[in-house]
């Protein structure tokens, strides 16, 4: 069965199991991308997740278009279409090839060196040049179509990796019960053995010892097995995240199914079996299509039955190669040479290419390679002590395969923050000691040779189920014929002065970058990486680091853990944010917060406003009323007849306890000891800096309990600070807090009528002026609902909040909306609010306030209760700054023009002209339209507000000053009388 | 996420906690009898070790409860934790801080720290 | 002025003559084999703080004093949610409206929350999709309660059976909940 | 010090690069008396030394650092740069950075990249709307560029953004800064490094400051190091993350709480967004650097920490905010994922000064956001160190401020992060 898809609109067929990368190498197209900065044709280097050069475009149709994909991990499905990048106008006719012909001009860090004059320029000229150079693919432009899942996984043991380390550790650590996390990044587990044409375990061939482990795994039901799903992140705490991708590879995925899945696993041990990656060998023109790394070779023509040439020539500082030279030979392809670059190669493999009749060259090298858009000739020749050339020779090829030996991976083990320890026999790194509850297994610590690293992670994957609790017999060794075996002589390091031989691929970074960064005085590596970018590319260096250290070292005379590695950070492949954001989207990226009568606004045409979480009324247009309208008509309707507003999200607390008054006089400024039960006090309570932090109306319902409101926004915080003193400060008080907020729906009734829209409803109440003046509370029902009722007002009028439990509050809203409709009355919003407490002067927490103003600034000063030793903020009261002179203290003010409207924000200034630099006096703070008064107000915090009451400052506005009079914030009923009634 | 011992829950994710700044800064009892600075230092100072670090958390979306903690500041990793109110145990290093806070404390043993 | 309001009155919610709204489209969520997904039945809710003797007697039942456990007996469930703090759970109408217990303190929350159930194989695994527990029956038992999160939300997890979890969540965030849920049911 | 320029790019290409030296000299040791010594070579520090020796004439300086030069938070910031801050005295020291930004590549001879695309911060409630006028009067009147734009306008300033109705956060508008934007984190440290050793400072790396030393009249006379000890009479702090650890050297306590902040990296992409965008309701910016990856930031994890690595979970956070702005970046990548360490004042103001240690300076606190203030905080600083007096500018941003409750508090005046 052919899989149809497309590269750069041309049509090709493909395999099932076929990455691109191998279906296009199988159809013979060798010329994948471009590089970063020289736009330098590129093929494949690598067959795996390393690949640094063959980056494209995968574009599903309908929006999903996915830039900077790896071709060697994209799966062919039938109708993929993929292009190629960075590129214009084509992948084979690339005009910004021209950089390349400007190499020298574009030395390391060149642009720190010039652009600089004219001033300005840089920004108008030069960066927007640059800028479109730079990148790679194009981002997306749509919204993603598709959805991401997320889930948080426990486990006694994470294997990451799938190689025979993984699938031996992954079988020991489940065999006792633990559970078992398996992943890997491979569409299907085995690792290099699904490359192993001849290596037979336990007398079966390699992919089917690996089917024989993934059966035995998948029958133990604590096992969880992850295909496609990288490790990519180590957290503290042995958090690891796995990416795992779910629908890329399917042709027409279901869309209801998540196209990738993040994993936050917690394991008690992990075991990492990440395996290794080869080196490439650094010599000029070593980035020609058909140079690629040997083991890729190997492993396209084995396992994807893709050959990466006709006639390879095999360069090699390592015995793996020759196995890759075997196997290519044994796939048909032509094995014109090996070349080691050691002086001796006498190992068992070896000795096999020779009797398999491959001519075998030692201390021979790849000086140069010849080829337009891939590969031709591969130069060779030998070096002798003073780095004279001989033997040259010219060696047609269309595939080089190299192989500088073998990396382990060590992305996670020092995500985990593993001590490296330098390995000077194979000149790597390996894990050193652990920080984190995990081991290493197999190739990823160093542990190279099949039998080896099976019994490697077989110990490995014992030993973490033992430390995670579980009994964990090692089993039985497995019986290995026919694998290659490890050893190699160390590498040999790259020549110094050579022309450009590329280090990192992508970025495009040359051994003389390199050596450059050096010359100018970058010593530290991580100064090399950021001057030159080695490392910083989407493969993060996993091919290149290990040469661009050896020659930095070498440059430097220093031994190469001297001079060390870079930081190994997250992510170890480009994970998506999509995957990382998860089903966070629209309403479930925060949660849209609700008031029982929500449903009630809404279909009732209720303009909404966002307040923290919460969705509040803004207003209630009728008609085609405007906001300013609307909020007009709410204003007068409340100050003549009466008004609804549907207050739920206040939040309320309930303090309980024999020490509740003493503990709200410790909280509060107030003094709360005389208030009797059935009446209400405003609070004011402040940070211990001083500054205020909420206000909200406590009532008291018995000698012991108060409840307490607080804004909306200020709910969590207000009683996460109650808590904090109670328990911490204060343990020795017997008080309970509990947080009643969603428990009580609030329907503020304000206005003359109120009390005549209550009263019928009321259950036998009475809420007479005598029996429920300003500022009580009382308990009883409504329309048979239980109540708490407080007389209490954010508006100046006479006013009633009804609180009912939230279950029935659209009911009781329905019963007292239909009450207040008949005395001409009508609901209102929060914009109203905001209009009406302003004509009262009540300040709103956040708005006047800001988290520098003191209750002295907002006029609030009498709230507190002097004769009291102590309350939280207290102290700071006495600092010299907070009562200094020249504070702005709350004002209201008047503009000369009484419909003018002045912009909340707008500064204050002494004189009409404010040429920059003038001092601010102060800012307005609240300002709203004629509403009731027939003129325009304002509340402003004012330089030194209290004394100017009478003068005249001015309001700078974009159209120019407004003079504005300085008057009392109170601008109506400054004696309550509408509040009392 | 940390995995953070909650001293009555046992060991749950951050993700339940919030995090409430030094521990052992005890409020003073008589707040007005300290002066200016000793006030300022307070509320503001703060030791701010590289490596132990005695805590305040609070187990907010679990059991409710504050409570204190010993965490290397350094690793992230938790050494300890106890109840709100009682003394940081003892054998728990403490990290080195030359100046002795200005306020009182509310263990003898955390007064060197 | 009294020394004392009346207190609250505490009805169960249906013996009131007007229904009880809950914050979210409420349909059940089948996914066959796996997952049920539904409203709790109808419940009266404490909150209970302080002495649990005081309030074991009070509403006849010994609370549960080890950490996370949940404890039911006469038709009523208490969940350990602090070192003096329950949920009391109850069906509606059973419980005394008792709001005075010495050493302690009672707050009808019943209006306060709603309760969402999960059955089913899958119900650990979609739960995983918000809360960062370990839910394996190991780590978290039948009978085992707690506060913990889900998502962006504070949520009250008890696992009733093995396969059968009560959700409680404070009524605004309940949509979010039962969304989230929803969005991961299918796993 | 050979001076940079086109010309000489030419024709160092033409000679094979031979004739580039090193960008400044890296003694192995500091030498055993200085005039005046900097702990930490990050941006401020750096910057620190340049103007003592520009300015004031003192060249006798040795700038300390435990790592390598820039490798603090000056190497793994966002790089945002704006003045438009709130309150008077930090608009005034912003702005005075933001000046001298205008001209540093220039000063210095070594291209900084800083790019004034502009810096867009989202107005999504009715109360941000509030607080973001605010901004934009008190800007306006400071004389500091700040405009607030429509929704309409703020998407034809940046395309990206979308207006969609349906989304969870609409955007109300916006405040632009025009001449805000970015810089090349990198270069400020090796160009003010380049700058100050030509001058005859001595920048040692893997140095670290290890005692601080005082006389018996308690004032300065010098640190002591991993490379040996240092005798000078001013020693100046600017050690970011690390500054409760050096300041505990000379027995000050600190208000300070090191937390750590993360950034991460998509992977580059061609140009698709023009300017800096952020949002303080939904937490977390964004804007694209040269090179073409998208670079964001977003608020520090909950807890202090010396790590320099968070939570996966802050990330994730950041992330779903990026994505729910701006859907169509969901497709792409994380390239890498990092952290920081940075110092938090109660105020969430640096603090600029004099300590109660004669001889003994600080500059520190400036948290998530202090990137942008490098040159004028260095320059502010150098003046101080150099009078033993402060600048006008940073006289308000005194330790003392703690004392007398005279806080310049933009978190809790705005709400704004950085
Ligand atoms: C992720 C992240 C994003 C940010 N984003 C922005 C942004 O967008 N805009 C913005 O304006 N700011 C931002 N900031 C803040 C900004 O990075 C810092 O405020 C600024 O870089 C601080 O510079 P610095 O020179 O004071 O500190 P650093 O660069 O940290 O330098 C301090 C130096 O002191 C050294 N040191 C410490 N102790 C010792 C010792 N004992 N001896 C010797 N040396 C020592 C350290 O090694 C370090 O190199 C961000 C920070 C982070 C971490
Ligand atoms: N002799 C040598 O020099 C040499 C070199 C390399 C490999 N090998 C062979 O490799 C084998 C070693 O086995 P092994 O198991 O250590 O390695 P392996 O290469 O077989 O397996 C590693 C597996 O880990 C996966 N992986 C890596 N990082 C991952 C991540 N972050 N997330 C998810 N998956 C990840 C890879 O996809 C791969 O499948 C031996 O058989 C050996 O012969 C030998
Ligand atoms: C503005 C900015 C852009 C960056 N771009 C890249 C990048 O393109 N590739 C990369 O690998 N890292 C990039 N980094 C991250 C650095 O590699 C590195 O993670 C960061 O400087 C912190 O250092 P550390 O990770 O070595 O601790 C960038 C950092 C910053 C501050
Ligand atoms: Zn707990």
């Amino acid at each position: 069965m052919s899989l149809r898809f497309s590269f750069d609109g041309r049509s090709y067929l493909g395999e099932p199991g076929d990455t691109l990368a191998s279906a296009l190498l199988a159809n013979g197209v060798r010329l994948l991308g471009r590089s970063f900065k020289y736009h330098r044709p590129r093929g494949l280097l690598a067959a795996g997740s390393e690949e640094p050069n063959a980056l494209v475009e995968v574009d599903r149709g309908y929006g999903a278009r996915t830039p900077n994909l790896r071709a060697t991990q994209v799966e062919v499905y039938d109708g993929l279409v993929a292009r190629s990048q960075n590129r214009f106008p084509s992948l084979g006719f690339d005009l910004q090839a021209v950089n390349d012909l400007a190499a020298p001009l574009l030395s390391a860090g060149f642009y720190y060196k010039t652009f600089m004059a004219p001033r300005g320029a840089w920004a108008k000229l030069y960066e927007p040049l640059i800028r479109r150079a730079a990148g790679l693919g194009r981002a997306p432009d749509v919204a993603d179509p598709d959805h991401y899942a997320s889930r948080y996984a426990h486990c006694d043991v994470l294997v990451i990796g799938s190689g025979p380390a993984g699938l031996a550790a992954a079988v020991a650590a489940s065999a006792g019960g633990a559970r078992v996390i398996l992943c890997d990044e491979q569409p299907r587990f085995g690792g290099s053995l699904l490359a192993d044409r001849s290596a037979r375990i336990d007398g079966l061939a390699a992919p089917d010892w690996v089917a024989a482990q993934v059966g035995v795994l998948a029958s133990r039901p604590e096992v969880t097995l992850l295909t496609r799903t990288t490790a990519f992140g180590w957290y503290p705490d042995n958090m690891v995240g796995l990416a795992q991708r779910l629908t890329d590879h399917l042709p027409e995925p279901d869309p209801t199914l998540p196209r990738e899945r993040l994993w936050q696993v917690r394991a008690k041990q992990v075991v990492i079996a990440a395996g290794a990656i080869e080196r490439p060998l650094v010599f000029p023109g070593n980035d020609r299509p058909g140079v690629m790394l040997a083991d890729a070779a190997r492993t396209f023509a084995v396992r994807y039955n893709a050959a990466p040439g006709q006639r390879a020539v095999i360069a090699t500082t390592s015995d793996t190669a020759y196995r890759a030279a075997l196997d290519l030979q044994a796939c048909g392809v032509e094995v014109a040479l090996i070349a080691d670059a050691r002086l001796r190669a006498d190992g068992p493999l070896p000795a096999a290419a020779r009797a398999a009749g491959i001519r075998v060259e030692t201390g021979m090298r790849v000086l140069a390679t010849r080829g337009r858009r891939g590969i031709r000739v591969a130069i060779m020749g030998r070096i002798d002590l003073d780095g004279r050339v001989r033997n040259r020779e010219w060696v047609r090829c269309s595939l080089l395969g190299m192989s500088g030996g073998w990396t382990p991976s060590l992305h996670l083990f020092s995500q985990s923050r593993g001590e490296l320890r330098f390995d000077p026999a194979s000149e790597t790194f390996l894990p050193g000691a652990s920080a984190a509850a995990e081991r290493s297994a197999g190739s990823c610590r160093g542990v190279h040779g099949l039998d080896d690293a099976l019994a490697d992670g077989a110990m490995a994957g014992s030993a973490a189920a033992h430390d995670s609790g579980f009994d964990a017999a090692l089993p039985a060794p497995c019986h290995v014929e026919g694998a290659a075996q490890a050893g190699w002589t160390s590498p040999v390091p790259a020549r110094r002065k050579q022309r450009r031989a590329f280090v990192d691929f992508q970025n495009d970074v040359t051994s003389k970058d390199l050596l450059l960064a050096t010359q100018e005085g970058f010593h530290s590596i991580e100064h090399v990486k950021r001057y030159t970018t080695t490392g910083m590319a989407t493969d993060q260096g996993k091919t290149s680091n290990m040469n661009a250290l050896s020659i930095v070292a070498a440059e430097l005379g220093r031994p190469v853990p001297a001079v060390g590695l870079t930081t190994f950070r997250p992510p170890y492949t480009p994970v998506t944010f999509g995957t990382l954001a998860g089903y966070s989207r629209g309403v479930l990226f925060d949660p849209v917060r609700t008031t029982p009568v929500h449903g009630w606004a809404a279909a009732h045409k209720a303009v909404f406003e966002d307040v923290g979480l919460w969705k509040r009324a803004r207003y209630f247009p009728r008609g085609d009323e405007d906001m300013h309208q609307a909020v007009a008509r709410e204003c007068r309707t409340v100050r003549s007849a009466v008004g609804l507003f549907d207050a739920s999200t206040l939040g309320k607390i309930e303090i309980i306890g024999a020490d509740a008054a003493e503990f709200m006089n410790r909280m509060y400024v107030n003094a709360w000891t005389k208030l009797a039960p059935g009446r209400c006090r405003y609070g004011l309570m402040l940070g211990e800096n001083g500054f205020l932090m909420d206000d909200g109306v406590a009532g008291r319902l018995a000698p012991d309990r108060f409840h307490v409101t607080t804004t909306t926004g200020g709910a969590p915080r207000v009683l996460a600070q109650m808590e904090d003193y109670l328990q911490t400060e204060w343990p020795e008080l017997q008080v309970w807090l509990t947080s009643v907020t969603e428990q009580w729906a609030v329907l503020a009734v304000q206005g003359p009528r109120a009390r005549d829209v209550l009263a019928p409803l009321v259950d036998g109440m009475d809420i007479e002026a005598a029996a429920m003046p300003h500022m009580s509370v009382a308990v009883g029902s409504i329309v048979g609902v239980p109540m708490r009722l407080f007389r209490v007002s954010f508006t100046g009028e006479l006013g009633f909040e009804v609180n009912v439990p939230a279950g029935h509050a659209q009911a009781v809203w329905e019963a007292v909306h239909a009450r207040v409709e008949a005395l001409g009355g009508c609901v209102y919003g929060t914009e109203a609010m905001h209009v009406l407490r302003a004509e009262k002067g009540y300040i709103i927490v956040g708005q006047e306030s800001d988290g520098t103003a003191t209750l002295g600034d907002l006029g609030l000063g009498w709230a507190i209760a002097k004769a009291k030793r102590d309350f939280v903020g207290k102290r700071s009261l006495d600092r010299a700054d907070m009562t200094a002179v020249g504070r702005r203290q709350l004002v209201g003010l008047l503009t000369a023009d009484p419909a003018c409207v002045l912009d909340e924000g707008a500064q204050l200034t002494e004189a009409a002209a404010a040429p920059v630099g003038t001092r601010s006096l102060g800012h307005v703070t609240s300002s709203y339209g004629e509403a009731t008064l027939g003129h325009s107000i304002a509340l402003a915090m004012l330089a030194d507000g209290r004394a100017r009451l009478g003068e005249t400052v001015y309001a700078q506005r974009p159209e120019g000053a407004m003079p504005v009079r300085v008057v009392d914030p109170v601008f109506l009923d400054p004696k309550g009388v509408r509040l009392n009634a | 996420m940390l995995l953070i011992p909650c001293p009555i829950c046992g060991i749950r994710p951050e993700a339940e906690f919030t995090y409430a700044g030094e521990a052992h800064i005890a409020r003073p009892a008589e707040p007005a009898s300290l002066d200016d600075h000793a006030w300022g230092e307070f509320l503001y100072a703060r030791t701010n070790p590289k490596g132990d670090h005695a805590e305040r958390w609070r187990h907010t979306h679990g059991c409710g409860r504050f409570f204190n903690a010993v965490r290397n500041t350094h690793t992230d990793r938790f050494i300890t934790s106890y109840l709100a109110g009682t003394a940081r145990p003892h054998g728990t290093p403490s990290a080195a801080s030359p100046d002795a806070p200005a306020m009182r404390n509310d263990t003898e043993q955390w007064g060197q720290a | 002025m009294p020394d004392t309001l009346t207190p609250d009155r505490l009805q169960p919610r249906d013996a009131l003559p007007i229904l009880f709204e809950l914050p979210y489209d409420a349909r059940p969520l089948v996914v066959p084999g796996r997952l049920l997904l539904h409203p709790a039945p109808d419940l009266a809710r404490l909150v209970l703080r302080g002495d649990a003797s005081a309030l074991g007697v009070a509403f006849s039942l010994e609370l549960p004093t080890q950490p996370c456990r949940a404890v039911e007996a006469n038709g009523r469930s208490a969940l350990w949610l602090g070192p003096d703090e329950w949920l009391l759970l109850a069906s509606p109408g059973t419980l005394v409206p008792t709001v005075s217990v010495p050493g302690a303190a009672v707050v009808d929350a019943g209006h306060r929350q709603v309760g969402l159930i999960l059955e089913g194989p899958s119900a650990p695994d979609v739960l995983a999709a918000g809360c960062p527990l370990d839910l394996h029956p190991t780590a978290f038992p039948v009978g085992m309660c707690t506060r913990t999160v889900f998502g962006k939300a504070e949520i009250v997890l008890w696992r009733q059976d093995n396969a059968r979890f009560h959700v409680e969540v404070w009524r605004s965030f309940a949509a979010y909940v039962h969304g989230l849920l929803e969005r991961a049911a299918p796993l | 010090m050979k001076h940079f320029s086109a010309a000489r790019l030419l024709r160092e290409a033409v000679r094979g690069q031979s004739g580039w030296t090193e960008h400044w000299r890296s003694p192995d040791r500091p030498a055993p008396a200085y005039d005046a010594v900097i702990v930490g070579a990050g941006g401020h520090g750096l910057a620190t030394a340049y103007y003592l020796a520009k300015q004031h004439g003192i060249t006798r300086v040795a700038v300390l650092e435990k790592g390598w030069l820039g490798g603090g938070n000056t190497g793994r910031n966002t790089t945002i740069i704006r003045s438009n801050y709130l309150m008077a005295e930090s608009a005034a020291l912003y702005d005075h950075a933001v000046k001298l930004w205008e001209g540093l590549s220039r000063e210095l001879n070594y291209n900084v990249m800083f790019s004034p695309r502009g810096v867009m911060m989202l107005a999504h409630t009715v109360h941000d709307v509030q607080v973001a006028k605010r901004h934009v009067y008190a800007n306006q009147l400071a004389g500091i560029d700040n405009d607030w734009l429509s929704p309409a306008q703020a998407q034809a300033y940046c395309p990206p953004l979308r207006l969609d109705a349906g989304m969870r956060y609409p955007v109300l508008g916006a405040a632009l800064q025009r001449r805000g934007g970015t810089a090349r984190h990198d270069a400020v440290a090796w160009g003010y490094a380049r700058a100050a050793s030509a001058l005859g400072v001595d920048i040692v790396q893997n140095c670290e400051v290890t005692g601080i030393r005082r006389d018996a009249s308690g004032a300065i006379c010098g640190v002591d190091t991993t490379r040996g000890a240092v005798s000078a009479r001013r020693v100046g702090v600017v050690a970011a993350g690390h500054t409760s650890v050096v300041m505990a050297q000379a027995g000050v306590r600190m208000p300070i709480e090191s937390y750590p902040l993360q950034a991460l990296v998509s992977e580059p992409v061609k140009p698709c967004f023009p300017c800096v965008v952020m949002s303080n309701t939904i937490h977390a910016y964004i804007s694209q650097s040269d090179k073409g990856e998208l670079v964001i930031g977003a608020g520090t994890d909950a807890y202090t920490s010396y790590s320099q690595q968070g939570g996966l979970h802050i990330a994730t956070h950041t992330l779903d905010a990026i994505c729910e702005l701006f859907p169509q970046f969901r497709r792409m990548r994380m390239l890498r994922n990092w952290g920081g360490i940075v110092d938090v004042t109660p105020d969430r103001s640096p603090i600029i000064g004099k300590t109660p240690v004669p001889g003994l300076y600080v500059n520190c606190g400036w948290g998530t956001g202090g990137f942008k203030a490098t040159p004028g905080s260095g320059h502010v600083f150098a003046h101080t160190m150099a009078h033993d007096a402060p600048h006008p500018i940073n006289a308000p941003f005194a330790l003392d401020r703690f004392r007398t409750g005279q806080l310049i508090d933009e978190a809790a005046a705005a709400a704004v992060a950085h």
